[in-house]
C-alpha cells in the first residue's frame, strides 16, 4: 500500500505534464491549471499519507520501480528510498509546491504560454521528487540534472527577452559545472563500494580511507555548491530572477537551490569522515552568508534583494552542515521554504499590484494600498530577520548556537553578523517599500490595487507556517523535528549545554536582529524629516541633537558607509570580476576555438590532401617525360635497361 | 648429321587451333580478293566464326585435357597455354565485333583488317606457347607485324601515322635488342630451349642477355621503363586496334614471361623478384601518377594499363605458384573490364566523334546504360568490390602479402587510391556535369553484344568466382615443381630490405 | 512452425538484398509518386524484418544467431557468412528505422531525379546493412567499399553545398585509403591463420571468417601492426580526430540523408568493437596502444567541443559535435571493461536518433531558410514552437541529459573510463561541460531571443511529416533513456564475451572453445 | 686462332653504334639503317658462339633474324612512304603531334 | 693469316657503322652500310657459315639495302644541316659511358655454353649449307612455316600501306 502510494507521488505530476505538454493547446486554461494542480495535491495528499504510516512504523521504506541500467558489476534500479528526511523534503517539496501552483493560476492569469508554464512548472515537480526520493545516488542525478533543465526552461521563460534567455544559458552551464563534480564523485563512490545504492554505500562507509573521503565529499561538495548556488558558483542565482516570480519562489528559494543541502545532509556519513571538507563546508557557508548579505545591501531591484537574501540564507544552511548540525540545516531548509516562499510571493503580488515594476526606489507608502501583501510581507521579513517566535528565528538561532555551542567562534561571529545585516536590508527593503512617501508615477500609482484571493490564499497558509513553523524544533536541540531525522541525520549536540547560556545566545541573536531593524527604521523611517523637524525646533537641546547627528554621522562614518563601500565593492567585484572570469573563459574558449580552427584549415587538412596536390603536381611534371620524341623514347628505353643492369650488378655482386 | 623428323597425326593434333586460325587466314583472303563487293560485316562474322571454332577447339583441349609438347619443347601446349590462347582468341573475337562500325572509317583494304587482327592473334597464339628463345623472337615479330600495319591503317590520319611510325621504330629498337639477348643468352648456355638451360653461376653475359630479353617483353607488356610507346601509340591508333592493343600483346607475353623466369630462371628467383619489384613499383607509381593528367580517354586507359601492368607484375615478382594464378586470374578481369571501357570508347567517339573525357560531360543523361557500364568498368579497373577487378587484386595482394612484399603492396595500395582519383574523375563527367546536347546516343548492335559480354564477365567473376579461380589453379599446375624458390642460390642481403 | 521458418529461414539474406532488389525494381516506374510511394513501402517491410529478427533474437547470449554461412571463393577461403549478435543486431534495426525516416524526409525535399536518390538510398541501406552482418571479413570489406559508390553519388548528385564534388571526392578517397590499409590487415589476419591451420592441418588453410580467425593466437608485435592497420581503416572511417576532416565538408555539401547515414551509423567505431578488439585482444590491452588512442579519443572530445563552440553553421556544428561525440565512444571502448564497452555500443545506438535527429532538424531549418547559417535564424520559437521544443528536446538528449538515451551511454562510459583510469576519466567529464554550453548557446542565439531579421513572418511550423519523424526519434530517445532494459539485455552477453576475451587474449584461445562463439 | 672474345667485342661495338644511331640520328630511314646494324652485330655473335659451341642453333637464328629483318624493312619502308605521303619529311623529331 | 683477315673485316665493318650512323647524306648512309654488310659477311666465312655469307650477300646486301636505296631515291631527300637531333649530346655522353661498362661486362663474360654436335669437322663433311638444310627442315621446321606465314602478311601489309589503290584516289576527290 505504502509502496504504491510511493510510485504514485511522482507520477501524477508526470501525468500531468504528459497531459498539458501534448494536448495542452487543445483545451482551455482552465482545465489545465486544475490539472496542473490538482495533480500535485494528489501528491501531496500522498506525501502527508506516507508521512503518517512513517511516523506510525517509523521504519524506512525502499521501493524500486524497475531496473534501469544493469550489466556486469553495475546494477541502478529506478528505485525510492523514504525515509524521514526524505519525508521533510517531500511535505516541504509538494507542500510549498502547491501552495505556489495555487498562487501561479492567479500571478499568470492572461499570459500566452499559460500551458507551457505549467507544464514545465509539474516536470520541475517530478524531477525534485526524484531527486528526494531517489535511492541512489543515479536517479538523484536525474533529479538534479532535471531540475536544472526546469529552471533552464523557467527562466527562459519569457524566451523573447534577450536577458532572459542568456539568463537561463548561464544557469544551465553554471549548474553543469557543479553536476560534473557530483558525476566524478559518482564515479568515485562506485569505484570503491561497486554499488550505487545509499543503503549499501553507507552500509560500508566504514572502509573508507580518509583520503578517498575527503575526495568523494569534496567532489559532492562542487556538485552541491554548484546547485545551491554558494561561493564561487553563485552567480547564476541573481540572474534567475529573469523569471517568473512563482518560478524565483519554488524553485531559487523554496525547493531547488536547497538539493545541495540535502544532498549533503544525505551524505553526512561520508562527509563526517573528512573534516578537511567539513571545515571547507562551513567556511563556504559562512563567507556566502556573509557575502551576499553585503551585497544585498545596495540591491535596489525588490527580487534581486530577495535572491541575495537567498544565497545568504543557504548559506546558513552549509553553514549548519559544515558544523554538523545537519538537524538544523534542514530545519532552516524547512522555515526558509516557507519564509522565503512568502516573501517572494508576495513580492509578486507587489509587482503584480504595481503592473510589473521592480524598482524599490520607485515604491514606497504601499501598506495603506495593499493591506494584506503589506502584512504578509511583514511576516516574512520579521521571520527572515530571526525575531522570535517566527520561524526563521529558531531554525537561525540553532544554527548559531550549534556554531557556538561547539566552539566555531569564529563562524559563530560571522554569521552574526550576516543575521544583522539580513535583518538590516530586508527591514529597509520593508521600509522603502511600505512605508514612507510613494516615490510612483500617477499611473501606475492610478493602478495599484490588491491581488485576488486566489494568490492572497496561499500567501496567508504560507504566513502562517512562517509563524509557527518554528516550534517544530521547539524546544532547540530536542524539538520533535529532530527526534523525527534522528535516524537520518543523527541528534546534533549530545553533550549538554547549559539552558542558561542557550538563553543567552537566543538573547544575543534576538538582539541583533532588532538591532537590524532599529537602523532600518532610523535610516529609512526616522531620519529622513529628521532636519526640518530640527530646523524648526527651538535652539535649545540643539547640542545633543548635534550630538545625536555626530552619533549618527559617527555611524554613518563607522558603519554604513564603510559597509556601503564593501556591498558596491562586492557588487562591483560580483559583476566584473567573476562575470568577467566566466567571459574571459569565454575569450579563451573563443582563441581556442579560433586556433583549431586555423590549424583544422592548414595543418590537418593540408597534410591529409598533399596526397592529392602532390599527384597533381607531379602528374604535370612527369608527363613531361612523354616528349613525343621516338629519339626520347628509345632513349628512355635504354636508359632503364642501364637503370636495370646496374640494379642486378649491385645484387650479384658481378 | 642425319635428318630425323618424326610426327605423328596425334603431333598435328596439337597444332589444330593453329592450324584452323592459318586456313582462316587464307580463307578471309581469298574470299576478300574473290568477293570485291562483299560488305564487310560478313567478313567480320565470317572471321569470328573462325575464331569462335577456334576457342571451341581450345575449350575442347582444356576439358579433354589434350596437352603436350612438339619439337624438342620449342612448342609446348599445356593448360597454361591453353587459357592464355583462349584469352587471346576471346579478345580478338570482341575487337572485331568492336570493329564491324568503326571499319566504315578506313576508306580500302577493309577485308585485309580482318586478315591482319587473325594474323596477330595466330602470332600471339605462337607466342602462348613459345618455350625456347627463337620461336620467342620470330613469334614476338610475327605478333608485331600485324599491329605495325593496324596502328597506321588510317592512312590519312596524322595521328594514326605518326603512331605507327613512332610504333614501329621502338617495336624494331627492341626486337634489335633483343636478338643481341638470344645471342648473348645462346653464347651463355648454348642452348635455346628454356627447360634444357643449366645455368651454374650468373654471369654478365647472362644478366644483360636476359636483361635485354627482359626488356623486350617488357616493351610488349608496356612496364616502365619500357612504356614509352603506349601512351601516343594509343592515342593515335583506331580505336579497336588501341583496345586488341591493350590486352591480347601483353597477354601473349606474359605468358612467355611466366615461362622464362620460373623455368629457365628458376635458380636465380631472389634477383630477378628484385627486378621485377622495381619495375612494377614504377610501373604502378608512374602510369597512375601520370594518368591524372589526361584530358584524352584513350590516353587516360594507355596510362591507367601501364599501371594495371605493374598490379599484374606484382603476382609475377611473388615467384610462386599463388602468384602465377592470381596474374592469371587478375588478366582475365582486366580483360573484361578494359575491352569493355575501350567498346564503350567506340560507341561515343561513333557517336559524337570525340575522345576528350571533357565529351563524356553528362553522358548519363544521353546513355545511361553506356554510362552505367563505363562506371562499372571503370570501378572494376579500381578495384571496387564486388567487381572482378577487386578479387583479382585482391588475389595478387594476398599472394604478395604471403610473400612479404609490403613495399610492393603499400605502393600498389596507395596506388588503389590515387587510381580511384582519376577514374571518378571521369564519372563526374559523366554523371555530374551538363551535356552539351541532350540528345541521346545509338548504340550499334555488335558493340552493345560486346558490352553485355563484358559487364556479365566483369559482374559474374566478381559475385561468383570460384569456377576462375578453380580454372587458374589448374592452369598453373605446370609450375607447381618450382612453385618454391631452390635455396641453391644464397640470398644477396639487397633482398631483405625490400622482402620487408 | 514459427520455429523451423526462424531456424531455416534465410532472414539476413533478405533483409541484405530486400533494399537493393528493390532499387531495381524502382527502375521500372516513371511516376514520381510512384516511386516514392514503393521505395517507402520498400523500407518498411525492411523495417518489419529487422524488427522480426530484433524480436527472435536471443537476448542475454553471445551466440551468433540467424546465421547463415556458405563458401564464396574457397580458393581464398573466403565465405558468405552472415550473423547477428549482441554487438550487431541493434545496428540492424537502427539502420532500418533511419531508411524509413530519410524517405519520409526525402518525399518533398528531393525534387530532381527522384528515382536515382530512392535507388542510390536503397542501395546505401543494402551496403550499410552488410557492413552490419557480415562475419566473413572479406564480405566485410566488400560492402564496407560498396558504400563509397551511393555514397558519392547522393553527396555529388544531391548535395547543397556549392563545395559538394570536392567533398564527395575527399570523402571517398580518405575512406579509401584508409581501407586499403585494412585490407592489408585482413590479409594479415589471413596468412597468420593460414600458417597456423598448415601447421595443424587445419581445413580450410585460408579463411577470413571471423570465427575461424578467432581460434588462432596471433604473436603480439603483429597483432600490434594488425591492429594499427584496421585502426586506420576504422578512423577514417568513424572519422577519429585527426582523420576527421573530410566529416564537416560531407555533412555541410550533402543531402540531410546522408548526412544522417553518415553521422547517424558509426560504422568506423563499430568496426572497433566488431573486429579490432575481439581478434586483437592483447594488442587492444598494450599500453602503448591503449595510451595513444585515449589521447586521440580525448582530444577529439574536447576540440570537438570547442570547435563547435565557435560554429556559425549548424551543420557544422553538429560534425564537430558528433566528432566530439565519437570521442566518448573511442575512450569507451577502449576503456576495454563491461561499462565501457557497453557504454559505447549503447552510445552507437543513441547517436543514430539524437544526432540523427538533430540533422532531421538542420533539414527542417534548411527547408525554411535554404541554409543552416546562424544569420539567418534567431527567435524562431515565436513562430516554430513545435519545431523549437523538438529541436531542444533531441539537443538535449545528444547532450546526454538524465532521462534521454544519451545519458545512459554517457554515463556508463564515463563510469567505465573512470574505472579504467581516472585522469581519463576527469578530463572526460569536462566534455559534457562543453556539450551543455555549445548546444544552448547555439540554441539560444538561433531559437529565443527576438525573431531574427533573416526570418520570415511566413515561416511555418513543422508539417504533419516532419512532426512524425521528430515523434519517432523522440519516442526512442525516451524510450532508451527511461526503460533502456530491453536494450541493454539484447548486448549484455556479447559484452560479457568480450570482456572474457579481452581477460584471456589470444593465449588462452588455443584451445577450441571460445567465449565469443556460442553457436 | 682468334679469341672469341674478340668477336664479341666487334659486335658489341657494333651493337652500340646502332644504338646510338637510333637516339641520335633525325632521318627516319637511318634509323632503320641502325636498327640493321644492331641486328647483324646480334647475328656476328650467334654465328661466332654456334662456331664456338659447335652447335647449329646460332646459325639458325641467324638466319631467321635476317628473315625477319627483311620483312620489317618492307613494312617500315612501306609506312614510310605513307608518312611521307603526308608531310614532306622524314624526320621522326618533327612527329610529336602526340605526346604528354 | 686468318688473324689478318680478321682485323681487317673487323675493323672495316666496325668503321663502316661508324659511318653508316655519322655520315651526312643519306645515300652515302646507304653506302656505308652496304660495306659493312659485306664485311660482315666475311666475318661469317671466317667462321665457316658460308651459307649465311650467302644469305648476308643476296638476302641483306641484295635486297632489303637495294630497297632502302629505292626509298630513298623516291623520295630524293635533300642533306638538311641539321642532321643529329638538337640534343644528341645528352645520348652520346652516357653512351659512351654506358658502353665502355656493357663493353666491360661482356668481355669479363666466360659465353662458355655447353657443347653441341656440330662440330667443324662434322659442318665441313658436307657443308654448312647441307647442316642448315637439315636443321632447317627438322628442328626448325616450325619457325620456317611460321616465317612463312609471317612473310605473306608482310607482303599484305606493305601493300595496305603503300598502295594507292583508284577507289581512294576517287574518294579523295569525292
Amino acid at each position: 500500500m505504502t509502496d504504491l502510494l510511493i510510485k504514485l507521488i511522482p507520477l501524477f505530476p508526470l501525468l500531468a505534464v504528459i497531459l498539458n505538454g501534448f494536448l495542452g493547446r487543445r483545451y482551455s486554461h482552465e482545465t489545465a491549471h486544475r490539472l496542473a494542480w490538482g495533480s500535485v495535491g494528489l501528491s501531496f495528499l500522498c506525501t502527508i499519507a506516507v508521512f503518517v504510516e512513517i511516523l506510525r512504523t517509523g521504519t524506512s521504506h525502499e521501493v524500486i520501480a524497475y531496473q534501469w541500467i544493469f550489466g556486469g558489476d553495475l546494477t541502478v534500479n529506478l528505485a525510492y528510498l523514504v525515509d524521514p528526511l526524505t519525508c521533510i523534503m517531500l511535505l516541504v517539496v509538494t507542500g510549498v509546491g502547491l501552495l505556489i501552483h495555487i498562487y501561479s493560476v492567479g500571478y499568470m492569469h492572461g499570459e500566452s504560454g499559460f500551458t507551457r508554464f505549467f507544464t514545465y512548472m509539474n516536470l520541475f515537480m517530478v524531477s525534485m521528487l526524484l531527486l528526494v526520493m531517489g535511492n541512489n545516488y543515479v536517479v538523484l542525478f536525474i533529479g538534479w540534472e532535471g531540475v536544472g533543465l526546469c529552471s533552464y526552461l523557467l527562466i527562459g521563460y519569457y524566451y523573447d527577452k534577450v536577458s532572459a534567455a542568456k539568463a537561463a544559458s548561464k544557469a544551465f552551464v553554471v549548474n553543469r559545472i557543479g553536476d560534473a563534480g557530483f558525476l566524478l564523485a559518482i564515479f568515485l563512490i562506485f569505484v570503491n563500494f561497486k554499488t550505487l545504492d545509499y543503503t549499501k554505500v553507507f552500509a560500508q562507509v566504514g572502509q573508507l580511507s580518509p583520503e578517498m573521503a575527503t575526495a568523494i565529499a569534496f567532489c559532492l561538495l562542487i556538485g552541491a555548491v554548484g546547485k545551491s548556488a554558494q561561493l564561487p558558483l553563485y552567480t547564476w542565482l541573481p540572474n534567475a530572477m529573469e523569471g517568473p516570480t512563482p518560478v524565483s519562489a519554488l524553485i531559487h528559494a523554496a525547493t531547488m537551490v536547497t538539493a545541495g543541502v540535502y544532498m549533503i545532509v544525505r551524505n553526512h556519513a561520508i562527509f563526517d569522515l573528512s573534516p578537511t571538507v567539513m571545515t571547507i563546508v562551513a567556511v563556504i557557508g559562512g563567507l556566502t552568508a556573509l557575502f551576499a548579505a553585503t551585497i544585498g545591501l545596495v540591491q535596489t531591484d525588490i527580487k534581486r534583494v530577495l535572491a541575495y537574501s537567498t544565497v545568504s540564507q543557504l548559506g546558513y544552511m552549509f553553514l549548519g552542515c559544515g558544523i554538523g548540525a545537519y538537524t538544523a540545516a534542514i530545519f532552516h531548509l524547512m522555515t526558509h521554504a516557507f519564509f522565503k516562499a512568502l516573501l517572494f510571493l508576495t513580492a509578486g503580488s507587489v509587482i503584480h499590484a504595481l503592473s510589473g515594476e521592480q524598482d524599490i526606489r520607485k515604491m514606497g507608502g504601499l501598506s495603506s494600498k495593499i493591506p494584506w501583501t503589506h502584512r504578509l510581507f511583514l511576516i516574512g521579513t520579521i521571520a527572515i530577520a530571526g525575531i522570535p517566535p517566527l520561524a526563521g528565528f529558531w531554525s537561525k538561532d540553532e544554527i548559531l548556537a550549534h556554531a557556538f555551542t561547539h566552539h566555531h567562534y569564529l563562524l559563530y561571529a560571522v554569521a552574526a553578523v550576516g543575521a544583522l545585516l539580513t535583518s538590516f536590508y530586508m527591514f529597509r527593503l520593508m521600509y522603502l517599500t511600505f512605508y514612507g512617501a510613494s516615490r510612483m508615477d500617477h499611473h501606475t500609482e492610478e493602478h495599484v490595487h490588491e491581488s485576488p484571493m486566489v494568490m492572497v490564499g496561499p500567501l496567508m497558509v504560507l504566513g502562517v507556517l512562517s509563524i509557527l513553523g518554528g516550534f517544530l524544533g521547539f524546544p532547540p536541540e530536542h524539538g520533535w523535528l529532530h527526534q523525527f531525522l534522528a535516524p537520518v541525520a543523527g541528534l546534533g549536540g549530545e553533550h549538554d549545554v547549559s539552558t542558561g547560556l542557550v538563553l543567552m545566545l537566543m538573547m544575543i541573536a534576538t538582539g541583533i536582529a532588532l538591532l537590524g531593524w532599529a537602523l532600518a527604521h532610523y535610516f529609512y523611517s526616522v531620519n529622513l524629516s529628521a532636519p526640518d523637524r530640527l530646523a524648526a525646533k527651538f535652539q535649545a537641546g540643539y547640542k545633543i541633537l548635534l550630538n545625536k547627528y555626530y552619533v549618527d554621522e559617527l555611524y554613518d562614518l563607522v558603519w554604513v558607509e564603510p559597509i556601503k563601500q564593501l556591498g558596491r565593492l562586492l557588487d562591483w567585484f560580483d559583476r566584473t570580476v567573476i562575470d568577467g572570469l566566466v567571459h574571459s573563459v569565454a575569450r579563451l574558449a573563443d582563441l581556442a576555438a579560433a586556433g583549431s580552427t586555423w590549424a583544422e584549415k592548414y595543418l590537418i587538412y593540408g597534410g591529409l590532401n598533399v596526397i592529392g596536390y602532390g599527384n597533381h603536381l607531379a602528374a604535370r611534371q612527369w608527363r613531361q617525360l612523354q616528349s613525343g620524341m621516338v629519339h626520347h623514347y628509345a632513349a628512355v628505353i635504354v636508359a632503364g635497361i642501364f637503370l636495370l643492369a646496374v640494379i642486378i650488378q649491385l645484387i650479384m655482386q658481378l | 648429321m642425319t635428318f630425323e623428323l618424326t610426327m605423328s597425326p596425334s603431333d598435328l593434333l596439337l597444332f589444330l587451333p593453329e592450324i584452323l586460325v592459318t586456313s582462316w587466314l587464307c580463307f578471309i583472303l581469298i574470299i576478300d580478293f574473290s568477293f570485291p563487293r562483299l560488305p564487310n560485316e560478313q567478313l567480320a562474322y565470317f572471321s569470328i566464326a573462325g575464331l569462335v571454332g577456334t576457342l571451341g577447339c581450345l575449350a575442347w583441349f582444356d576439358f579433354a585435357g589434350i596437352t603436350g609438347a612438339l619439337f624438342g619443347n620449342m612448342f609446348v601446349l599445356d593448360r597454361m597455354a591453353l587459357f592464355f590462347k583462349m584469352l587471346i582468341v576471346g579478345s580478338a573475337i570482341l575487337i572485331i565485333l568492336v570493329s564491324i562500325d568503326y571499319i566504315h572509317r578506313f576508306k580500302v583494304f577493309r577485308g585485309e583488317y580482318y586478315f591482319l587482327i587473325v594474323m596477330a592473334t595466330l602470332g600471339m597464339m605462337f607466342m602462348a606457347s613459345a618455350n625456347d628463345l627463337l620461336s620467342l623472337f620470330i613469334t614476338l615479330e610475327f605478333s608485331s607485324l600485324g599491329f605495325y600495319v593496324l596502328i597506321a591503317y588510317l592512312r590519312e590520319d596524322m595521328a594514326s601515322n605518326e603512331a605507327g611510325i613512332k610504333f614501329f621504330i621502338l617495336g624494331i629498337f627492341a626486337a634489335a635488342l633483343l636478338a643481341y639477348g638470344i645471342s648473348l643468352v645462346f653464347g651463355e648456355t648454348g642452348k635455346l630451349v628454356f627447360s634444357d638451360m643449366k645455368m651454374a653461376q650468373a654471369t654478365p653475359g647472362l644478366a644483360i642477355g636476359f636483361l635485354l630479353i627482359f626488356a623486350a617483353l617488357g616493351f610488349k607488356i608496356g612496364a616502365v621503363p619500357f612504356h614509352s610507346w603506349i601512351p601516343d601509340t594509343y592515342h593515335g591508333a583506331p580505336t579497336p586496334v588501341t583496345a586488341f592493343l591493350s590486352i591480347a600483346p601483353k597477354v601473349a607475353a606474359l605468358a612467355i614471361l611466366l615461362r622464362m623466369f620460373l623455368v629457365a630462371l628458376a635458380t636465380f628467383k631472389p634477383i630477378w623478384v628484385l627486378l621485377i619489384v622495381a619495375v612494377s613499383v614504377l610501373s604502378m607509381t608512374y602510369g597512375n601518377i601520370v594518368a591524372i593528367a589526361q584530358k584524352n580517354i584513350k590516353r587516360l586507359l594507355a596510362y591507367s594499363g601501364i599501371a594495371q601492368i605493374g598490379n599484374v607484375l606484382i603476382g609475377l615478382a611473388t615467384g610462386t605458384k599463388m602468384g602465377s594464378d592470381a596474374m592469371l586470374f587478375y588478366l582475365l578481369t582486366y580483360l573484361f573490364a578494359n575491352l569493355g571501357a575501350f567498346a564503350i570508347v567506340i560507341a561515343v567517339s561513333e557517336a559524337i566523334g570525340s575522345e576528350e573525357i571533357d565529351d563524356y560531360s553528362g553522358l548519363g543523361r544521353r546513355s545511361p546504360f553506356l554510362a552505367f557500364s563505363m562506371l562499372i568498368f571503370l570501378l572494376s579497373l579500381a578495384g571496387v568490390p564486388p567487381l572482378a577487378g577487386f578479387i583479382g587484386k585482391l588475389y595478387i595482394f594476398i599472394a604478395a602479402i604471403k610473400e612479404g612484399l609490403y613495399v610492393l603492396i603499400t605502393v600498389g595500395l596507395i596506388n588503389i587510391v590515387i587510381s580511384m582519383y582519376y577514374y571518378l574523375i571521369v564519372v563526374k563527367k559523366m554523371y555530374v556535369n551538363e551535356p552539351r546536347d541532350r540528345s541521346p546516343l545509338k548504340i550499334s548492335g555488335p558493340i552493345k553484344v560486346v558490352v553485355y559480354i563484358c559487364l556479365a564477365g566483369t559482374l559474374a567473376i566478381g559475385i561468383y568466382p570460384q569456377p576462375v579461380t578453380d580454372w587458374v589453379v589448374s592452369a598453373i599446375l605446370v609450375f607447381s615443381n618450382v612453385a618454391d624458390p631452390t635455396a641453391s642460390l644464397p640470398i644477396p642481403p639487397a633482398v631483405i630490405p625490400l622482402g620487408g | 512452425m514459427l520455429e523451423e521458418l526462424a531456424s531455416t529461414f534465410p532472414i539476413l539474406t533478405c533483409i541484405l538484398f530486400l533494399p537493393v532488389i528493390g532499387a531495381v525494381v524502382l527502375w521500372l516506374f516513371d511516376d514520381e509518386d510512384m516511386v516514392r510511394t514503393s521505395a517507402l513501402a520498400i523500407a518498411l517491410v525492411e523495417l518489419a524484418l529487422c524488427v522480426f529478427v530484433l524480436w527472435r533474437f536471443i537476448p542475454e547470449s553471445a551466440a551468433m544467431q540467424f546465421s547463415e554461412h556458405v563458401p564464396w571463393i574457397p580458393a581464398l577461403g573466403v565465405s558468405y557468412h552472415l550473423a547477428v549478435d549482441g554487438i550487431s543486431v541493434l545496428f540492424v534495426g537502427l539502420t532500418a528505422f533511419l531508411a524509413v525516416l530519410i524517405i519520409i524526409y526525402s518525399w518533398d525535399t528531393v525534387r530532381h531525379q527522384v528515382k536515382l536518390y530512392m535507388m542510390a538510398l536503397l542501395a546505401l541501406e543494402t551496403t550499410t546493412m552488410g557492413v552490419f552482418i557480415s562475419i566473413d571479413l572479406i564480405l566485410f570489406f566488400v560492402f564496407w567499399e560498396l558504400m563509397l559508390i551511393p555514397s558519392y553519388f547522393l553527396i555529388k548528385l544531391w548535395g547543397g553545398g556549392a563545395e559538394r564534388h570536392h567533398a564527395a571526392l575527399k570523402f571517398v578517397l580518405y575512406t579509401l585509403l584508409g581501407s586499403v590499409f585494412m585490407l592489408v590487415g585482413i590479409a594479415l589476419l589471413d596468412i597468420n591463420y593460414h600458417q597456423w591451420a598448415t601447421l595443424r592441418h587445419m581445413e580450410p588453410t585460408y579463411s577470413f571468417d571471423l570465427l575461424e580467425l578467432l581460434s588462432v593466437p596471433i604473436p603480439l608485435n603483429q597483432q600490434i601492426l594488425i591492429f594499427w592497420l584496421l585502426f586506420l581503416g576504422f578512423a577514417f572511417k568513424a572519422p577519429v580526430f585527426p582523420f576527421h576532416t573530410w566529416l564537416p565538408d560531407a555533412l555541410l555539401e550533402g543531402p540531410i540523408g546522408m548526412a544522417v547515414v553518415l553521422a547517424g551509423l558509426k560504422l568506423g567505431t563499430f568496426g572497433f568493437i566488431r573486429f579490432s578488439i575481439p581478434l586483437l585482444p592483447d594488442a587492444s590491452k598494450s599500453q602503448t596502444v591503449v595510451s595513444i588512442i585515449m589521447a586521440l579519443g580525448l582530444a577529439a572530445i574536447l576540440y570537438g567541443a570547442i570547435m563547435a563552440l565557435v560554429q556559425q553553421d549548424f551543420r557544422r556544428l553538429l560534425a564537430f559535435s558528433s566528432i566530439s561525440h565519437l570521442g566518448f565512444v573511442v575512450i569507451g571502448l577502449f576503456a576495454l571493461n563491461y561499462q565501457g564497452l557497453q557504454g559505447s555500443l549503447l552510445t552507437m545506438i543513441n547517436l543514430g536518433f539524437s544526432t540523427a535527429g538533430l540533422f532531421f532538424i538542420a533539414g527542417f531549418l534548411y527547408s525554411r531558410q535554404q541554409n543552416t547559417q546562424l544569420g539567418s535564424f534567431g527567435g524562431m520559437a515565436k513562430q516554430t514552437p513545435v519545431l523549437a521544443s523538438f529541436f531542444l528536446f533531441i539537443g538535449l538528449a545528444s547532450i546526454g541529459l538524465p532521462g534521454t538515451s544519451g545519458f545512459v551511454g554517457e554515463f556508463l562510459i564515463l563510469l567505465g573510463t573512470f574505472k579504467a583510469n581516472w585522469l581519463y576519466g576527469v578530463i572526460a567529464v569536462t566534455g559534457v561541460i562543453f556539450g551543455a554550453a555549445y548546444f544552448l548557446w547555439y540554441y539560444e542565439r538561433s531559437m529565443l531571443g527576438p525573431l531574427g531579421k533573416a526570418v520570415k513572418d511566413s515561416i511555418s511550423d513543422l508539417h504533419p511529416r516532419e512532426i512524425f519523424i521528430a515523434t519517432a526519434l523522440s519516442v526512442m530517445i525516451l524510450w532508451i533513456g527511461l526503460y533502456p532494459a530491453p536494450f541493454l539485455r539484447m548486448m549484455n552477453g556479447s559484452v560479457q564475451a568480450l570482456v572474457d576475451r579481452l581477460e584471456h587474449g589470444t593465449v588462452a584461445s588455443i584451445e577450441p572453445k571460445q567465449p565469443v562463439r556460442v553457436d | 686462332m682468334i679469341p672469341l672474345s674478340a668477336y664479341v667485342a666487334v659486335s658489341a661495338v657494333l651493337f652500340i653504334t646502332g644504338l646510338l644511331g637510333v637516339m641520335i640520328r633525325r632521318n627516319f630511314i637511318i634509323v632503320l639503317m641502325s636498327v640493321e646494324i644492331m641486328l647483324n652485330a646480334a647475328n656476328i655473335n650467334l654465328i661466332a658462339f654456334s662456331h664456338y659451341l659447335e652447335s647449329m642453333a646460332g646459325q639458325m637464328v641467324a638466319l631467321f633474324i635476317i628473315a625477319i629483318a627483311a620483312g620489317e624493312a618492307a613494312i617500315g619502308l612501306a609506312i614510310i612512304i605513307v608518312v611521307f605521303r603526308g608531310k614532306i619529311s622524314t624526320n621522326v623529331d618533327e612527329m610529336n603531334f602526340l605526346k604528354w | 693469316m686468318v688473324l689478318v683477315f680478321f682485323a681487317y673485316f673487323a675493323l672495316a665493318s666496325i668503321a663502316a657503322g661508324v659511318l653508316t650512323v655519322a655520315l651526312r647524306h643519306p645515300v652515302h648512309c646507304g653506302l656505308a652500310l652496304l660495306a659493312l654488310l659485306v664485311h660482315v659477311s666475311g666475318l661469317f666465312i671466317l667462321l665457316n657459315a658460308e651459307f649465311l655469307w650467302a644469305v648476308q650477300i643476296i638476302v641483306y646486301a641484295g635486297a632489303i639495302l637495294v630497297l632502302y636505296l629505292f626509298v630513298l631515291m623516291l623520295m630524293n631527300l635533300k642533306t638538311d644541316d641539321r642532321y643529329l637531333h638538337s640534343s644528341y649530346l645528352y645520348f652520346l655522353v652516357p653512351a659512351a659511358i654506358g658502353s665502355l661498362y656493357v663493353l666491360t661486362l661482356l668481355l669479363r663474360s666466360p659465353f662458355g655454353g655447353e657443347k653441341g654436335d656440330a662440330t667443324t669437322v662434322a659442318i665441313l663433311q658436307d657443308g654448312d649449307t647441307h647442316a642448315v638444310g637439315i636443321k632447317m627442315f627438322s628442328e626448325y621446321l616450325l619457325q620456317f612455316e611460321i616465317v612463312g606465314v609471317f612473310l605473306l602478311g608482310a607482303v599484305i601489309g606493305a601493300i595496305v600501306l603503300a598502295k594507292t589503290p583508284k577507289s581512294a584516289n576517287r574518294e579523295g576527290k569525292a
